[in-house]
């Protein structure tokens, strides 16, 4: 058993340790209490059992985890005594310590899960852990390290590779795009080409002229002029004769001049003249 | 070559490390007042004909990289891009219109033209901003440069084809046809 | 010593000028695809016992002085800032563990870790965020950069002081492994 901590010197190790060691060198939000637990220079219940563990003076997996329970508790009481205010993880901690402490002390009937044994075995486990971190931190610190025990050259001209775009475009290109640009945004007048249409009264006049000498229902396509005369094979100007020729049709049949049959839709649509 | 001595090394690193060419006492007084000549002399020819020279100017010396390396130091990647269709007629507004604002093309164009599109152009080296013009926000101008009539083969900008030349190049057509007779109909054959 | 050829001379050049460090990937498309490693190790043989020496970190070469001059060389140099004891911790976790959550981090700490604790860290260029732990939360997790491995003088990870001894020992895996290791029996294996 080493002696019990006098809490003077251990806070005295403790802030000598922390000036010495680290400068706190610190973005505002490290300071933030809440976020960073401090107490007398110690980050926190683990980092204060981590430090009293070393006090044994044994190696870590050796520790007596029943010694560093009592000298937690004697710590965590004086600070007790003495109302330094503790951070509520320091009680838990100690809490959980006396629990612990107990569990491992007092004959079990009942086996709890985990056993106290494998609890121990936990902590003792973190505290190597945590130890290990802290020593090869120390180690990585102490490196030869670029910017302040070997340093690169101190003024490098640099390494440019100039990444220039070699733009391309040529003369007609250029000109080019310039006729799109004129094209698309002059003044636009929409000229409707003249093509050869059937007129109404054109239309009116043939159908009317051959229904006079038809006798019976005529089929509209036969009023239409027939292909091989002139320009009516153009299929444009026979759809524009077949719509005349339709709407004379009805023309017709609105003066009572002529009736006007369908069997069906897209059936056969006849003419006749209307019979007095 | 032997091992070099530690003065040897320490020079070498101090003037490595150094942010600017040191002079022999500034070197010396920064290694404890050891005498340094003796080390710049001996450096000075290991570096001869490496990559690296250590060169004396005004009484100051520094590490340089060898002159006939130079030009290891910026590289020029030269790709070739070719300019976007925006670009393109960005250009061509420029050219014919110049001075514009980058509105003017805007409404030449019939469309908005992205910032980057004039950077692209002034960094072709086509393109330079040629003051402002008074009128309210005293908008930036844009105008050719003389490396745009070399790149054009223009003698002036008087050499651009008018616009009844280009209609009659069959130029000023609707867009789609234009593009269609591209393949078959170039201006040459329509001169 | 015989004078270096072309291609050493060129990748010495390159590297000395260089600003950061370069990968042999890097250096040989800046110097048009030449091979470069060989004339990598020459040099590097060539420089052993010099005042400079050319190193490897993390795939990455540059030169950097001796390190047995730093005593000559700290002075003109401003040390720079001391990490703080909490990032110290959290850089050798990250360092030792990566990727790391924050979570994993404080779990060994056994204390919160401040906001600017990572962030001095990531300032620092040491360490990066390394996407996400696809877990529930999706926390995301750390890892070293290059810069951290030539900053601490680390050819690569497995140079990390002590790390074949913690692997060894198994304190680098979480508490639960090394429990399950140890033949303790927990709680869920316990059906």
């Amino acid at each position: 058993m080493s002696d019990p901590i006098d809490l003077a010197e251990a806070e005295a190790w403790g802030i000598a340790s922390e000036a010495e060691a680290w400068d706190i060198a610190a973005p505002a939000g490290e300071n933030d209490a809440a976020l960073y637990l401090e107490l007398d220079g110690w980050e926190g219940p683990l980092d204060l059992l981590l430090d009293l563990a070393r006090r044994q003076k044994v190696d870590l997996r050796q520790i007596s985890i029943l010694e560093l329970v009592d000298q937690y508790l004697i710590y965590i009481e004086r600070a007790a005594v003495l109302r330094l205010e503790l951070a509520a993880d320091y009680l838990v901690m100690a809490a959980w310590l006396a629990y612990l402490k107990s569990a491992l002390l007092l004959p079990r009937e009942v086996q709890e899960e985990p056993s106290p044994e494998e609890m121990a075995l936990r902590l003792q486990l973190r505290l190597q852990r945590l130890a290990a971190m802290r020593e090869v931190g120390a180690r990585l610190l102490a490196r030869d390290r670029l910017g302040r025990d070997v340093f690169p050259r101190g003024a490098p001209e640099g390494l440019r590779t100039n990444r220039k775009h070699l733009w391309q475009c040529d003369w007609f290109a250029l000109v080019q795009a310039y006729g799109v640009v004129k094209a698309r945004t002059q003044p636009v007048v929409h000229m409707v080409a003249a093509r050869l249409v059937m007129t109404l009264d054109s239309a009116l006049a043939r159908v009317s002229a051959m229904l006079g000498v038809s006798v019976g229902w005529v089929e509209i396509m036969d009023f239409l002029p027939p292909v091989t005369e002139g320009d009516w094979s153009d299929p444009r100007l026979r759809r524009s004769a077949l719509a005349s020729s339709f709407v004379a049709g009805l023309e017709l049949a609105r003066r009572g001049e002529a009736e006007m049959q369908q069997d069906g839709a897209f059936g056969p649509l006849r003419l006749r003249r209307t019979m007095r | 070559m032997n091992p070099p001595d530690e003065i040897t090394r320490a020079v070498e690193a101090a003037l490595f490390a150094a942010a600017e060419p040191m002079s022999p006492e500034a070197l010396s007084a920064h290694l404890g007042g050891a005498e340094v000549r003796e080390a710049l002399a001996s450096l000075s020819s290991h570096y001869d004909g490496r990559g690296i020279a250590l060169v004396e100017r005004g009484g100051r010396w520094h590490f340089q990289t060898a002159a006939d390396l130079a030009h290891l130091l910026r590289r020029e990647h030269e790709e070739p891009r070719r300019l976007s269709r925006a670009a393109t007629e960005a250009l061509a507004i420029i050219a014919y219109h110049e001075p514009v604002s980058r509105a003017e093309i805007e409404a030449i164009r019939g469309v908005q033209t992205a910032r980057g599109t004039l950077d692209v152009l002034m960094a072709a080296g086509w393109v330079r901003a040629a003051g402002r013009r008074e009128v309210p926000g005293r908008p930036v101008i844009y105008a050719t440069t003389p490396d745009f009539l070399a790149h054009f083969g223009l003698a002036s900008r008087r050499d651009l084809p008018g616009i009844d030349e280009l209609r009659a190049a069959g130029l000023l057509d609707p867009v789609d046809d234009a593009l269609e007779a591209l393949g078959v109909v170039s201006l040459g054959d329509n001169d």
